[in-house]
């Protein structure tokens, strides 16, 4: 199979779904390669820094039969169009009682690790899982990228799409064709019997290279991938631990409300994943801090894969039923 | 551009019927038939008649937390309209909604909306629906003087003027955002003023007078029409009641002389005593329309009452589309 | 001791920090009372429909010494202002290296139940736990809402003070004088040995009716309302929750990525609180719906008291361990 | 307004230490000697220079994402700027902000904004509390083109007026917002122009001139002291260099010729050649100028160079204050 990076694998998929569906456009104040050459202006829209007009545009021309593609660029940037997100677009199929559908697509990057600093460092996706009406996904390889990017634009509802930043030069294997992964369905990366790591976007590489470390010292490690955020696949998470007992829930946002706090709760509210996990539920999450910028802070403030082994080590320790 | 009796008629019934809904919407609520918060538009409804008696169904409309008489004005059927404010299924929202959230797709009005100025960004997307499906259909924006003091304002008048999109933006000055007087809001009286920076026209017309505000927006439409993209237009009206409502009306805050001097420009009366006197429509014939108007409010109410409360079990229908 | 109401509660509050320090000032579209009469203009501020740019410059106002607050009024219109809390106020300190600090309140009210419909009704108090560097408060009760909106005012870095709607009109007994409530501190609102039910805001006091109503059944239940979210007082929750066993969280935002998946999380992670739990921990929360209009819709989406007793069964059957 | 050798001299060093600041730190960057991103301000040196020559330490300004000619211009000391490029514990901000977030209140800096437009709200409450003080202190508030599209510059500009706040809005348009060229942001040349419709004054002034940039700012300024308000003062400017680098500095994008023409209008060479001029200004005082330059970056490098790096145990220190 042919091996592309995670941004070329985004890349295609906005490109290949453009070439199906004319009433695709898309908005930002830059984009990568050069899509007014193939899609022309009209679709192909160069935007003024003016992130709350552009997500409200996107929602409207969504609700009169259009299917727009808003790029934030960075999450952080996307705050300062917080409003449209959380009272219009979460909430607009709903409260007029779904006479209209509306298929826009959000994106934008999102993470640490590269000096950037507080206001260009972050990975606040908890904040939009917890709102009602709007579905999220958060790919970790090139093939999961595309095929759910592309799934995302089809979808008639609001989606965001987070793309990790630390992931978009990373390569991968991915299918020819018209490659899709559907939106909601988890995936087991790796399949192991002591231990459940759960991890997000580029933690879940981490986690797959702590468990080839840990082979050597006789710990089997499953790593799942929820890839969707909302709505969270849920019953394969749970399989997973019910399976190995003990579970890691890695990402790079602080602990307090996150994904993780939400994955941690959804497996101990489960009675029967609950009879059966023997150890405390570990969150592995960036230290609560606005990301700093010098790189031996940065380091300290995001997880690595010491910290992942250190979470396995005591999940090991902390077991009512030893391993 | 001499309006025929036909379409005189037709303004005079439907600025007639959005006063009548609203003075029964607030006896409604008092009565507690509906829940939430009313804001009446009685003493506006010269802008909301005026502009959208330029438009085709094709044409879109954002609306505000004030909603009720853009609703009528672009078309919407009264009875859901009332069944919405009643909670119920047949309502425009089957009740999820309320008198904040009344939209009705079928005849473009794209919604009310309850976040002050909140509906702009959503109109210049219908907008550029409509510049991209180039059919020649036009948007209107309308929100309050209040709004003109949010972000929303300032960044869909750019993006709009850049593209050239179809669109008006309708600032109906009130001249109040709640208890506040347009003067803690703004640095000048006339928002319209904002619109020579956006090299766009910025026109301000009497509110209170249907005729000007449909000429002022006919020019601003058939503008938008023509591809030469957004206008501003402002309307100096005044809202005869209080902002906002819920159990009980609160009390007034406004200096009573203002409040009379505004009474005596009645949109309603004006239209009225035009057409009478260019003999366009007959004392009786006005009367006809009164009756009918209640009439017809006595049918929506009918309508509500009848139709029942949502299901519980239908909480999670409409979330999300296959 | 007299008792007044929530709502006068924190009105009080504001009006005798104020005359306590000159440097307090206040801005909002209204305000309860006329302020303006006893501070003057220059202090009470009536402000044009402009969130972002009032939440900014309490922040500005409060890095040159002054110790604004600044009342969104309804939480769901601060999101037009979500960039100046999330990229600036949360962060501003420490990304500066400390070197000033911002004494700013925010103050806003929070919650369904009064008919007002999805952009009038939120609870979503989350979003701004998961942020690193704002501390956040929640009172449930008029001595709460003085004492903590006190200590906030005079505490030297943001704070956000969620302010139930439901609980307005609530009155309760409040100590006279300098009543102060300190920002991190939990309270058992009621002992019990059974089951612990961590409320939040108006699921206090519903927790506790549901309390009362169980005695007769013999449950006897322990009632923890965290009172601040940021920091979050784990200890007290723990503690209860190692007395009881089982806990119930009861909270009207929906579950996902909620203060409840938190608090679950914050349980299930400490080895000595999982090693004595004996059933799966149960969020009782919204319905993942925005908040609709329709008065039986809206009964259905909120928890009541009702969604309480039942998750309360539900601990004490799924008990590992029978009671 | 004639200014004195001292102060032209000063000005001209400024100048040429924020140019020769930022052409260093691009080399320091390629290096990896500094991490993330430096926007470099050179080209635009007039613009900050001409502003802040007017200020006492206690007036206070906001910054951008290219802030280091604003820092330097209100006085910061570039050695703890450059440990704080290096990630330094002796940098402005301990090694926690970075190139983005260089601050310095003790000299009214009250920072640079990683977020376009992020500044303007800031600026304004800043300007309130010298309102509430009464002292006569001033705020500027520095954005680019690109940030005139956001809504909190509409905002901001709002209030200001209605509040009378003691502000200056400067907007350095470099005429190009990252790769968009401000036609694709605004529909006309001018941002000054929104001023008129806040009833406040809107200059432009060439940017590439110190001098004019001066006295338009200090008639701004002295407006402000006086309690008469916010003004917006436009600087038509161009930065040399790209947007932004990360490890390596992009490709040019703009036009070679557009390029050539504002190279030959270099405000460090035209404040030369008129100290020159005007025989307040030696040859040989101008090159030790341009020695001294030298030296104190060198020492600031060192500096920098010194100072260790921040001690992860640290981390979460200065998160909250007591
Ligand atoms: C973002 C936001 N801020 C505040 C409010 C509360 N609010 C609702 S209507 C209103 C006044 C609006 O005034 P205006 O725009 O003039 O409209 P009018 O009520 O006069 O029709 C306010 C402050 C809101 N709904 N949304
Ligand atoms: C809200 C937000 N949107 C987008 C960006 C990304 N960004 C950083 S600088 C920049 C261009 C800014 O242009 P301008 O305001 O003209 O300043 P200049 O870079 O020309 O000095 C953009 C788009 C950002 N930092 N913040
Ligand atoms: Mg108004
Ligand atoms: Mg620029």
């Amino acid at each position: 199979m042919r091996e592309i990076s995670f941004q070329k694998a985004l890349d295609e998929a906005v490109a290949e779904e453009m070439r199906r569906d004319p009433r695709i456009i898309v908005m930002a104040t830059d984009f990568t390669g050069d899509p007014v050459k193939e899609f022309g202006p009209a679709r192909v829209r160069f935007t003024p820094i003016s992130e709350a007009v552009l997500t409200g545009m996107g929602l409207g021309a969504a609700g009169c039969g259009f299917r727009p593609i808003v790029n934030w660029r960075m999450v952080t940037f996307s705050f300062v169009a917080m409003d449209q997100i959380v009272n219009q677009a979460s909430k607009i199929r709903y409260m007029f009682g779904g006479q209209a559908d509306f298929p826009v697509t959000y994106r934008c990057t999102t993470g640490g690790g590269i000096g950037l600093a507080a206001q260009h460092s972050q990975s606040p996706y908890s904040m939009w899982m917890h709102l009602a009406g709007l579905k999220i996904i958060l790919p970790s390889t090139p093939a999961d990228a595309k095929g759910l990017l592309k799934s995302a634009i089809r979808d008639n509802n609001p989606v965001v799409s987070f793309e990790c930043s630390r992931l978009a030069t990373v390569t991968g294997p991915v299918p020819d064709g018209d490659h899709l992964v559907p939106i909601g369905v988890a995936e087991v990366k790796r399949a192991g019997t002591d231990v459940t790591i759960v991890g997000l976007a580029y933690y879940v590489q981490e986690a797959l290279a702590v468990a080839e470390e840990l082979v050597r010292e006789g710990i089997s490690i499953e790593v799942v991938d929820p890839r969707t955020l909302v709505p969270m696949d849920a019953d394969t998470v749970r399989a997973s631990v019910r399976k190995t007992g003990r579970v890691v829930i890695v990402d790079e946002a602080p602990a307090t409300c996150s994904a993780a706090s939400e994955i941690s709760a959804l497996l101990v509210e489960d009675p029967d994943t609950f009879r059966v996990l023997k150890a405390p539920v570990r969150r592995v999450c960036a230290v609560p801090v606005p990301v700093p910028y010098s790189p031996p802070l940065e380091r300290a403030a995001l997880p690595n894969r010491d910290d992942i082994k250190t979470a396995v080590y005591a999940v090991l320790k902390d077991s009512l039923r030893p391993v | 551009m001499a309006l025929d009796k036909a379409q005189l008629a037709q303004m005079l019934r439907t600025m007639i019927l959005i006063r009548e809904f609203d003075e029964l919407a607030i006896q409604l609520r008092v009565a507690g038939k509906i829940y939430g918060a009313v804001h009446p538009y009685v003493g506006q409804e010269a802008v909301a008649v005026g502009v959208c008696s330029n438009f085709k169904v094709s044409d879109r409309v954002t609306s505000t937390h004030r909603g009720h008489g853009h609703c009528i004005a672009k078309g919407a059927d009264i009875r859901r309209m009332m069944a919405e404010l009643f909670g119920r299924v047949d309502g425009y929202c089957k009740g999820k909604g309320g008198s904040m959230h009344i939209a009705d797709f079928a005849v473009g009005m794209l919604g009310a909306n309850g976040i002050v100025g909140g509906g702009l960004p959503i109109a210049c997307g219908a907008a550029l629906a409509a510049q991209l499906e180039g059919k020649g259909d036009v948007t209107v924006c309308f929100f309050g003087d209040g709004a003109a003091a949010e972000g929303e304002f300032h960044e869909a008048l750019n993006i709009a003027s850049v593209w050239k999109l179809p669109i008006v933006f309708v600032c109906e000055n009130n001249q109040y955002a709640a208890n506040n007087a347009v003067a803690v809001q703004h640095p000048r009286v006339d928002i319209a003023a904002h619109a020579g920076a956006y090299q766009i026209p910025g026109v301000v017309a009497d509110g209170n007078d249907v005729l000007e505000v449909y000429a002022a927006a006919g020019d601003a439409v058939a503008r938008a029409r023509r591809g030469e993209g957004p206008s501003l237009l402002e309307g100096k009206t005044y809202r005869w009641h209080f902002h906002a409502m819920r159990a009980t009306p609160p009390p007034e805050t406004r200096p009573s002389d203002e409040i009379a001097s505004w009474k005596a420009r009645d949109p309603i009366a004006r239209l009225e005593q035009h057409a009478l006197g260019a003999g366009a429509l007959s004392a009786a014939e006005m009367s006809a329309i009164r009756e009918r108007v209640k009439a017809d409010l006595d049918d929506a109410v009918a309508f509500a009452e009848a139709s029942p409360f949502p299901d519980p079990k239908d909480l999670l229908v409409d979330m999300f589309a296959e």
